[in-house]
């Protein structure tokens, strides 16, 4: 959240904002599931100009041994931006941003992951933010959780993410980099649609109580179209699947 | 260990059935909560926290610097927190781990999005030299509940500090400081809030053993305006739209109890 | 594990007696090659390089800074490897190992030898001011032969490149960029072609399981003037002066050939 | 050791000192015993402007296990200050001078412990400076010593600790930051007391052989009076013990 | 490669080099086998204005077991310069030129240690270069190749090494540093002479294939007068062995 | 190994018993010292010590920059050690550990609180401009007793350092380094002397053995106007205060011998 230049508006007379879109339009959003060879899963998600690809690796054998579970695996999250994804090159290696999200990211997916199915292993997974245009955390979660049913690691749920935020004053869905920066606030969610469970929020901005439970409510109702076509894109990979065995 | 871990959780769900905690609380109440100010005379500002037996020491460092190419009219604030190992056996030497990060990055938020410090105010010459306010987090019993120990005695310790006003002499574009002092320009408390959930119960300000056993927890930063400055679910389990309604409400009522609490307020 | 490398070991010789290819290539041949730039729109030049499945993602920032002190007329180039653990279960999070360093110092030697970019073009200031480009290569999938994919993805990133020109004011030694875009003075198109020493036995462009048993490997990079700009054997393994020849001689085809892929060449 | 200020004079003609001691004076020393839940063992002195918290932890298992001992116990200590217990913010993490004090602090405890009861196991001492003002090694030993006898480690004596310098060309105890910068010697000595056993000793400085053993034997005056004030401060906890047990 | 100051001639009329060489004359070259004590084996090599210390150490157990293989030992090398090796001071610790420069190293070094014979264990070589000008990896081969003899690890050959280089548009032996610098290329090598397997093979520069195999060529026939000089250090410490038990 | 250690102790301990050591030396002996100077034509001023078995090289190198802010008219010293691996199976790779900084701090005091080295002739533009000088350890062979090797190796090195003058132009703002070369202003030759107490007893020089086995030991650097620069007990161990009266006088006869090995004094 920086200083608005004077004059900007990020939504404009008719409703529309700077990309386009209404208030509560999602950016374009394309997924594809299997991208990787050397992964047991992948994904890569395209929303917007973000452009973000995942990896799962495991279970598998996790070297520094204690940090093993007798009764269960562990998820462990690395969220990364490459150098040349944002406007300022940066400069590799995690930043304190990204040791942040990389940990309410892994506190988001586990909830979903039966772990205890995995004992002593780890569960790895990568996500890379190839181009960022704000919303990298939400979109990377949805490409992980694609990228763990691609691994074909159990869940109860796939995760969808999405976020809502406040521009020029008014509640809007799925806030781009310049409506972040002049925005009021960021309130990124990610849930299990099936059962209705919120397992990532965060909120970054000066909201009332009213603001802030509205942003929450319109970040699910996101969500829940990322999870539809998060389920499209599985059904694509299986069908391609079905396709090569038929061959 | 980790059959006294699951022994203990067995221990603490039961109670909870009944609504009680393992330290005999309500499931809204804090522990015993006491802030001292001004405990480090060569900081700018300081606080000491005890929430039961958490202890937190906050210290105030403020440097002339440059202010951020972007932002040539405002001040600096960096908030850094330490989780040295002679606060917990569970906290080890060398740089902040990711708990360390997660935590100073919420209680910068709190602060820093409320707009609780007035940064224009603290900028001597607009693009070239501001004022850099350090606030550094020391761990020094970890009991539970870190974070809004943290967050109580980074606001207490913005309130005690005092630094040297300074005249910037144009000409020979030297800085002065003078003798006489002013305090920091803070203009909003922002108090942190957070709640556990334990197999399905919400309590506020876990403790310790409470943290061990349960499946997640979030934290609401509001402030005296009635505003929330941060939001940070943090660890896994989920949470129901309702119970975020719930610990929204709470947050602001406990938020107000912490208020009374901090020296010259 | 060591068990199972040794039998495909086994199984890649017995092949290679017969002059195949445990994917079904010649010796001579490298896998499906394909280069797709201005992949990424926030980088001021980009390439996506596909060598079978081998996934390679360069991406070119230009920045303003100041020169070496030792070639004040000279833009400055640096060039960086990650292998992101994402590309494969071989890498770990971390700084570049000794093998991303080999990688980018081979790389960054084929274009710098080669005069690939005039770098005296980039200079704004003498002594002063100059262009600093900075190539990025991120590993996605590791599936052997990451050199030759960087290299290549190097080359058509840097060739793909549009920087704003610049107008500088000497009086008030002010920059400004210019709304129009000009190319990178790309003067030369340096290519590097790998070939593995597998019992004996040499193979262009190796695989991943390839690289797996081999005993070591020669780079040669060439650019279409007939000229080499780098060499590196790797690994363990030896070579005869013979061999030498030969691979050098199949460097410059092979070049010839992928130059041909390189989009706007 | 700096260039001391023209005409400042760290001793006046009557003998005083700039903080109104005299020349074998101690400063102001306050010791508590069990002051921290967590550790196993704890303390905090307040040392004139210093305050310094220790903390112990073990007997416990080692994590390396390549660090074992078959026979005894490994000591390890870390002491650290706090980014805003100097004047100057202070950078966090170690820097080359709390690794130098870091070693001579385990030297100077080492003997004292009974090492070869707990083999295979480490015996961890944490010692946070969070206010500084010269001195913080000697106050550091003396609190880490204390919390090593909260913590119920077998010790043959406590360790005692305490500084004399060299300010205004006389030999001075307990020397605060002015004192230090602008002295000409400091002279940090540790002892067990009950066998006069110097266990730490350093000089930073440039002193004649008399004047560093008059140095000693002054510093090892003022350890035995530290001595007698940890022993109260023991003796204190010991009876806020037997008084709970009581109730 | 750095422009060459106008008008300097790296090669006179009369054929003769800078420093007084010959075009394909070796700089002066003395080698001692067995100078440190704390070593398993250990060589110095002075090779013109370069100076050289290389020490093996192994075989011998592996500290992280994970690195242990069960059918060989490994090869470990680390080439390090010393701060006040070059012109302008250098930082302490490898930079990325070292890192790449150990690994080729032990990519050289590795075709000739039978290490079959000693699973499970490491064989470490350092090179220490204590002062450089041009040259240092053939000269570290050299040396760790000693070393390694004077440890008694079983080889295949020695390895012996030398570069070969363009100056002023002629091909030539063993460039100095002035040469290096001012030069058009630079082509390190290192062999085993017995079958005049080639194991270190760089270069960096611009050449025709015609000059690169020429300095290929040239680079071999230094290395082979290198080995003479390795075989006649070697036969030395031999002798004095002998005399010492002799004795 | 801890047996072969324990047999080792024994022997060690037995023989001292009689006043006797593990090499043959007496108590008060040091081992055979060589100092050599000038070996390291690159660094402006260099030394090679040999103390029995133990070998150490210092090298000095001369920069120009900025004094310290609270010590504008004094040039800069800096004292690095590196315990590189080629020294001993006891050193690691890696960034100096705590044996090689506490090394570093005490050749380091010796030198700096004796005065040594007149720093406020290093200084070029007071406040701006000074010489700074890297005194660098390189540790060798390891044989024992590296701190009193590495105190010899560094005075002496100092003392051979040579620096070119440099005429400051106080219009243009232009240092101009002369071809003509002057010696660093060294005034006092501070030795260091080290004694190990192993068992009660109190040995000079203790060589590797030795200190496997010390409990601890002492170091007094004098200099030759009869003035004791620094003192460090190391390790664990204990001392009377008469063993200290005697190690201090030791310490000066041991340095005045040692004094008389340094070239050029």
């Amino acid at each position: 959240m920086m200083g608005k230049p004077e004059g900007l508006k990020l939504i404009d007379e008719n409703g529309y904002r700077l990309d386009g879109r209404k208030k509560y339009e999602l950016r374009k959003i394309k997924m594809e599931v299997g991208v990787l060879k050397s992964a047991d899963g992948s994904a890569y998600v395209e929303w917007g100009k973000n452009k973000i690809m995942a990896a799962v690796y495991g279970p598998r054998e996790i070297h520094p041994k204690h940090l093993q579970k007798p009764d269960r695996a562990i998820l462990r999250v690395r969220y990364n931006m490459a150098p040349f994804s944002v406007e300022e090159r940066k400069k590799p290696g995690p930043d304190r941003r990204s040791v942040e999200i990389s940990k309410v990211i892994r506190g988001a997916l586990e909830p979903a992951v039966i772990l205890e199915l995995f004992p002593r292993t780890s569960i790895d997974i990568f996500i890379e933010v190839l181009q960022a245009d704000a919303g990298t955390r939400v979109a990377g979660i949805t490409a992980a959780s694609l990228a763990l049913a691609d691994a074909g690691i159990p869940m109860k749920d796939l995760v969808a993410a999405c976020a809502a935020g406040k521009i020029d004053g008014e509640i809007a869905l799925d806030l781009n980099k310049e409506e972040d920066n002049y925005g009021e606030a960021d309130v990124p969610v990610a849930i299990m649609p099936i059962k209705n469970d919120i397992t990532l929020l965060q909120m970054d901005g000066y909201l009332t109580k009213e603001e802030f439970l509205e942003a929450v409510k319109l970040a699910i109702k996101g969500a829940k179209a990322v999870y539809q076509k998060q389920r499209e894109a599985l059904r694509e990979k299986y069908l391609k699947i079905v396709e090569e065995v038929g061959e | 260990m980790e059959i006294m871990a699951s022994i203990m959780k067995d221990h603490i769900l039961q109670l909870l059935k009944e609504d009680k905690r393992i330290d005999g609380r309500g499931l809204e109440d804090f522990r015993p909560l006491t802030v001292e100010t001004n405990v480090i005379e060569k900081a700018e500002g300081s606080a000491l926290v005890k929430l039961g037996d958490t202890q937190i020491l906050v210290g105030i460092k403020v440097d002339l610097g440059e202010p951020f190419p972007d932002l040539p009219n405002m001040g600096v604030i960096t908030t850094n927190v330490e989780f040295v190992p002679l606060a917990s056996p569970t906290f080890e030497p060398g740089p902040p781990d990711e708990r360390a990060i997660e935590l100073a990055r919420v209680v910068d938020r709190g602060i820093r999005e409320s707009q609780a410090i007035d940064l224009e105010k603290l900028v001597i010459v607009p693009g070239k030299l501001v004022r850099v306010v350090f606030i550094d987090v020391h761990v020094l019993d970890h009991d539970g509940n870190l974070l809004d120990a943290s967050g109580i005695g980074a606001i207490a310790a913005l309130l005690s500090t005092r630094i040297p006003k300074v005249e910037y002499n144009e000409e020979t574009e030297e800085v002065v400081m003078l003798e006489e002092y002013e305090k920091l320009p803070v203009t909003r408390i922002p108090i942190p809030v957070t709640l556990a959930k334990i197999g399905g119960n919400l309590v506020v300000d876990p403790n310790f053993e409470e943290e061990q056993v349960m499946d997640g927890k979030i934290t609401i930063t509001t402030d005296e305006n009635g505003y929330i400055s941060a939001v940070q679910k943090s660890e896994g389990g989920s949470f129901k739209l309702e119970e975020i309604a719930y610990v929204t409400d709470l947050a602001y009522k406990k938020a107000s109890e912490i208020r009374e609490k901090i020296p010259g307020l």
